[in-house]
């Protein structure tokens, strides 16, 4: 009799559980995986909202976004106007609530497209049921370098991967030494969750391949309260280059600690992340001038289309658009061209209008190169620019074709 | 004896309900909701048989379930075996873990011994996340598509669903069997007083290692047959605190040693868990564990001895106890 | 000689407990043990259960040193013991409380469950069997723990103050009880402050004041001895009526 | 020289997690009682803080005894609102209880101030001091020396004044300090305001420094769980001792081993000190 009960109870869960899943019609729906609490909410809820401006310049006409596939049109035009529906999911952080997150938009609210998750960890794992299922998936931003590679079907990544960055990185190197400035050896410093320790690993892989010594890895807890001993670590190797891949609480700390600790090593790059967080700059931009940082994202000069989409999302959350949402946002235009192009939510065509994208740099928002998928589905065009905090914002500094601005190197000429 | 024949009754109705639930409700979804919360009820009446009737709390399960989940992967990612074979691998180096960690700390009562489990569990989690050949960080992915049966990367969670009701079943069966054996009988009576066992001739570390070895031992099969299904595991995943606490949160809240209370709490918190991320989760407001949190907290705060008093209280069946006399704050 | 302790010291960091006792029991008796308050004769009962190994001496049990052996080791060789405070196991029922007991002989469910209403049976406990121990009141308990060491078949029992607490009423059947227990050819120690109880019960009695045997013999002659009358001085009022003075 | 860096700064730290751990344990002893929530009474002392600094521009004179103030209310609240009927009940009811507080308290932080992280503004307390070749951060100075003043200002609260010793006999035998005319419930409930009140201002002081978001509390509460074993339940005194001593090991092996080491050697350290001596550095046996 108890056993009874609880069925029933279970049925009527079951019941509410599929209420809110009714369909609207004619719409594309997406369903997106983001952390939306947990140690990454920050992340996921930034992300969030850049996923909401891409919808908005999508379904909504914006003739005032030159060059941005589908802005000056409402609603995608070879579906008949078929606007975006996004459905958002947070999975937590948690791989296999992700799995459950994944199956339930495929098959309870029917999604033509998966999009996230944030944490290669999520990404794992959610993409699998996508391949399974033979849902298109998009990669938004994880940089796992073996989230790609596993002969999925159904995969797609606009963002550039572990290694791009790190072969960035030893190209600027190159540059820089061409013009004369020494750097003998660098450091990596990476916080050693799955983000710091792949970037990490991918970049002490390029060193080693360019004959660019590291004087010093540290791999690192991004929870640690206290990091002198690191930077006397660093103070003692003296290396030309420190690269952090840090999170945010630990960059922040990583500056000021710096600061107490007197060190100022001739260039600190930041790999993105924690030094694109909104928080970063107001919390110590003031003693951070002339670091860099990775960013594929440039706000550009009032007026531009860049400049307009960063007011977009500014209106939204009273922050300027960082690089990790910049990139999903970039990443949903991408899909919502390659949707309207195949001109039907079938999964085959939408898997290969994806495989046929070929976005020019003039139709894309990020600084890539362009938008075309090999056949891991990884977009090949990807790639980064480099830009150095001066002020109260960050600068384009590097490629030379990018930059706004020249190089200040070493970062701060009074102390060192 | 009309009690037992009444739970009797019950225990077939909800055998009979969760084998047909997904042809009830056969939504892919469904299935792994329900595949979820069999493998919450499977861990917590694990965890049930050391915290629960011996009333050892171990707050570091996670090292058996992460145990577990590894294993398998690894058995994968070094020799490209079927996942599955490293069950029984998992279930060794638990054992072996159960051992090195019950021998020192059965000596010790109390907090102590939950303290000891939290700091060894994230001793572990901390180490495999800078051992290499354990993924590291990033940690440990299954085959992404079958190479035959054996990889059991099923398209259907159906399977998954029945594998881990079979070792719901499993659990519970042994679990029923403990509470008539001497050894149940010897686990109760040290969690009232081991000082009072003893005097019994109740080997009281020996019955406290044997209950932490069969815990260990279900835990670990729970944690494989996950990595299986999810295909991949890293140290949070596996072995987060958070893994050991829901164990304990799910038996806790239906009613720690008790047969019944370990799927009593995943009945309700797996559902409730469910409900609140699919209305307010897609927000992300943080509303998800609020609503969580704070029902954990009234249950706590309302009902002490777990949901499942509140069931025998509102049906009197203090009366006349089943032989199971599962525990009861009888206001007597 | 069932049970033989000779000079057990047992010491608190610098507080000597029990200071170098030295008593012997024979199968078939029944000893009195009494002494003021802390005399040491509850410290000398977990000795000689093993739940307290002594600093130093040596106990001798049917031949076998178990100075040191386990509690565990002393219910299995058939030393049984009850506590001063009853510990019963609350969340179980009266008979599986004392089914804990009888499962030391019977590995068996069923011989254990079969034992177990023996000795419900004989403790008068059975028409209750089925309500959680914690429902019982203090001379409930007390029988309780009785049962339950009754059912690891103990060859020498140890009560600690069985008696304590209990109305006349139920004082009667307790002794009764313990002559059941005797006539089953169990030999007891008993510990007591109701002095007509040892005096009706026990053939012979030890005498504790700090920590040491301070006499022995049979109880009419013990009750005379001048040391032991001086130990009790003070405390004469309740050697003689011995009230239930001990009950909270 | 970069030795006695590394020492001062682990010390500095360690006085902090002194701080917080000493409310931690005297509930812990006092009432056999483990707080899952305390981390979370650390994150809302940091937020108390930002809130002050946010809203009124206050200093850290302000802003710290605000935030002890706030948080006193917060474990006063939580002692009558739950705690007093839960401590009553099985052990697991404490454990699940307090863990469905801070699941409560981190996402209600979450829902009021989002996830972003944030930071207090410079201060008044600034600069970096150089004193023999070394040098400190002075919000990170006047944090651990602040922190281990008042550590060591609660073990005199509790051994030298009647509140504290009313306090401590209750923690050592209920029964026995109701007979003296003790009531328990009002120590139980000064003992959870001490111990939120100071966990209100270490999270203030550590929040001068460090950036922060709800989900913070995790960490602090697991360090204090360690400090309060490693120390002896109950134990003031062997909390400092244990936080000091932790600080230093972290700091320590982070600098010889690297960082991801600290953690595991604490850890390590951690369950030795459970084999050796169980009862923690200054418990009783």
């Amino acid at each position: 009799m108890r056993g009874n009960r609880l069925a029933r109870l279970l049925l009527l869960a079951g019941a509410l559980m599929a209420a809110p899943l009714a369909q609207a019609a004619d719409a594309v729906k997406i369903g997106i995986l983001w952390p939306l609490t947990g140690n990454a909410a920050a992340a996921g809820q930034a992300a969030k909202a850049a996923a909401e401006v891409a919808q908005d310049i999508v379904n909504n006409a914006h003739p005032e976004l030159k060059g941005i596939p589908l802005a000056d049109t409402a609603g995608l035009p070879n579906m008949g106007g078929a606007k975006l529906e996004l459905v958002f999911v947070d999975h937590q952080g948690n791989p296999s609530l992700a799995q459950q997150l994944a199956l339930r938009l495929i098959t309870q609210d029917k999604v033509h497209v998966l999009f996230g998750a944030y944490q290669s960890s999520c990404s794992f794992t959610s993409t699998a049921v996508a391949e399974r299922y033979g849902i298109p998936f998009v990669i938004g931003d994880s940089a796992a370098s073996n989230l790609t590679g596993r002969g999925f079907k159904w995969l797609f990544r606009v963002t550039p991967i572990a290694t791009d960055f790190a072969e960035a990185y030893m190209r600027f190197f190159d540059d820089m030494k061409k013009q004369g400035k020494s750097i003998r050896s660098i450091a990596i410093v990476n916080e050693n969750t799955d983000y710091g320790t792949s970037v990490g690993d991918a970049i002490e892989a390029a060193a080693k391949k360019n004959n660019m010594p590291v004087a010093i890895r540290i791999p690192y807890s991004a929870s640690s309260s206290d990091v002198s001993a690191q930077v006397l670590q660093l103070r003692d190797k003296q290396p030309d280059v420190v690269i952090f891949i840090s999170y945010t609480s630990d960059s922040i700390l990583y500056m000021r600690t710096m600061r107490n600790l007197d060190y100022v090593p001739p260039m600190v790059l930041g790999d993105d992340s924690g030094f694109s967080d909104p928080s970063f700059i107001p919390a110590v931009g003031d003693i951070a001038q002339g670091v860099m940082n990775r960013s594929s994202w440039d706000i550009g000069k009032p007026g531009s289309t860049t400049y307009k989409i960063n007011e977009m999302y500014k209106a939204k959350t009273g922050r300027d658009l960082d690089d990790t949402s910049a990139r999903n946002l970039q990443g949903m235009l991408a899909l919502a061209d390659a949707l309207n192009r195949a001109g039907s939510t079938e999964p085959e065509k939408i898997q290969k209008a994806l495989r046929e994208t070929d976005l020019k740099p003039e139709q894309i928002m990020m600084g890539y190169r362009g938008v075309k998928y090999d056949e891991t589905g990884q977009n090949v065009l990807a790639s980064t620019y480099l830009i150095q905090l001066k002020g109260k914002q960050y600068e384009p500094v590097w490629p030379e074709k990018a930059a706004t601005t020249p190089i200040q190197w070493p970062m701060q000429t009074a102390k060192h | 004896m009309r009690n037992a024949s009444r739970a009797a009754f019950g225990w077939l109705a909800l055998a009979a309900g969760a084998i047909v639930y997904p042809l009830v409700l056969p939504g892919a979804f469904y299935i792994d909701v329900g595949t979820t919360l069999l493998l919450a009820a499977a861990t917590a009446a694990a965890w049930n048989i050391i915290g629960g009737y011996a009333g050892q709390v171990s707050v570091g399960h996670a090292m058996f379930f992460g145990a577990g989940a590894y294993l398998p992967l690894l058995v994968y990612k070094l020799w490209q075996w079927p996942p599955i074979a490293g069950l029984p691998f998992g279930i060794v180096v638990s054992l072996v873990l159960a051992v090195l960690v019950g021998m020192p700390t059965f000596r010790l009562q109390g907090h102590y011994f939950s303290m000891a489990t939290i700091a060894v569990a994230e001793l572990i989690r901390l180490v495999v996340a800078t051992a290499e050949p354990l993924g590291a960080a990033i940690g440990l992915q299954g085959p992404a598509v079958g190479r035959g049966v054996w990889d059991l990367t099923f398209r259907s969670g159906l399977p998954y669903y029945y594998l881990f009701l079979a070792l719901l079943a499993m659990v519970l069966a042994t679990s029923w069997w403990l509470q008539r054996s001497r050894l149940g009988f010897y686990l109760r009576s040290l969690r009232a007083s081991e000082r009072a066992a003893r005097s019994l001739g109740v080997p009281v570390r020996r019955c406290k290692l044997l209950a932490l070895m069969l815990s260990a031992a279900f835990t670990s099969a729970a944690g494989s047959l996950y990595a299986v299904k999810t295909g991949f595991v890293d140290p949070e995943s596996g072995l987060g605190i958070l893994v050991s606490v829901q164990m304990i949160i799910v038996a806790a809240l239906g009613g720690a040693g008790t047969l019944f209370g370990p799927v009593l709490g995943a009945l309700i918190l797996i559902p409730l868990q469910t409900l609140t991320n699919t209305y307010f989760g897609g927000e992300g407001s943080g509303l998800t564990y609020i609503l969580y949190g704070g029902a954990i907290l009234l249950i706590a705060r309302f009902e002490p001895g777990g949901l499942l008093d509140l069931v025998y209280r509102a049906r009197g069946l203090f009366a006349k106890p089943a032989p199971s006399s599962e525990q009861s704050r009888h206001a007597a | 000689m069932l049970l033989e302790a000779s000079a057990v010291t047992k010491q608190f960091g610098g507080f000597r407990a029990v200071s170098d006792a030295s008593i012997s029991i024979d199968e078939g008796e029944i000893v009195g043990l009494i002494g003021p308050n802390g005399a040491g004769k509850s410290t000398m009962f977990n000795c000689l259960s093993g739940d307290l190994p002594p600093t130093s001496g040596r106990i001798v049990y049917d031949g076998r040193d178990v100075t040191r052996a386990s509690p565990e080791a002393h219910a299995r060789l058939g030393i049984g013991r009850t506590f001063q405070v009853p510990v019963t196991f609350e969340d179980m029922t009266i008979l599986e409380n004392v089914m804990v007991g009888a499962f030391l002989r019977h590995a068996g469910r069923n011989a254990a469950h079969a034992a177990a209403m023996d000795i419900l049976e004989m403790t008068g406990l059975a028409p209750i069997r089925d309500r959680p121990a914690r429902s019982l009141g203090t001379p409930g308990r007390k029988r309780l723990e009785i049962a339950r060491v009754l059912a690891t078949r103990p060859r020498l029992l140890l009560l600690d103050e069985a008696l304590a607490g209990l109305n006349a009423n139920e004082i009667a059947s307790a002794i009764q009880l313990v002559r059941a227990i005797h006539a089953r050819g169990i030999t007891l120690i008993v510990v007591e402050h109701v002095m007509e109880v040892i005096m009706s019960l026990a053939q012979r009695v030890l005498v504790f004041n700090q920590g040491r045997v301070i006499a022995s013999g049979a109880a009419r002659d013990v009750v005379q001895d001048a040391e032991v009358i001086r130990a009790y001085l003070g405390q004469t009022q309740w050697i003689a009526a011995a009230p239930a003075a001990a009950v909270p | 020289m970069i030795l006695l860096q590394v020492i001062v700064g682990g010390l500095l730290l360690g006085a902090i997690y002194a701080l917080f751990s000493s409310g931690l344990t005297l509930i812990w002893g006092m009432m056999n009682f483990i707080n899952f929530a305390h981390g979370e009474f650390v994150m809302l002392g940091m937020y108390a803080a930002f809130v002050m600094v946010l809203w009124f521009h206050a200093g850290p004179l302000a802003f710290i005894p605000v935030a002890a103030l706030a948080l006193v209310a917060v474990g006063l609240l939580v002692y009558f609102g739950v705690i007093r009927s839960v401590m009553r009940g099985p052990m697991l009811a404490q454990i699940l209880s307090t863990f469905g507080l801070a699941l409560l308290l981190r996402y209600l932080a979450f829902w009021i101030f989002s996830a972003n992280f944030v930071s207090l503004p410079p201060t008044a307390l600034r600069g970096t001091l150089r004193i023999g070749g070394i040098l400190i951060d002075v919000p990170q100075l006047v944090g651990g020396t602040t922190a281990a003043a008042l550590t060591i200002a609660m073990h005199l609260f509790l051994t030298r004044t009647r509140a504290g010793s009313q306090l401590l006999a209750v923690a050592e035998d209920r029964a026995a300090a109701m007979l003296m005319g003790i009531r328990p419930d009002r120590m139980q409930a000064l003992a959870w305001a001490i111990a939120a009140g100071s966990a209100g201002i270490a999270g203030a002081l550590i929040a001068i420094t460090y950036p922060f978001s709800p989900s913070i509390g995790e960490v602090f509460g697991l360090t204090a769980f360690v400090v309060v074993t490693f120390g002896g339940f109950g134990s003031v005194p062997g909390a400092l001792i244990a936080g000091l001593l932790i600080g230093l090991i972290q700091a320590l092996s982070a600098f010889y081993l690297g960082p991801i080491y600290k953690d595991i050697a604490v850890y390590a350290l951690f369950i030795a000190v459970l084999w050796v001596r169980p009862q923690g550095l200054m418990g009783k046996a």
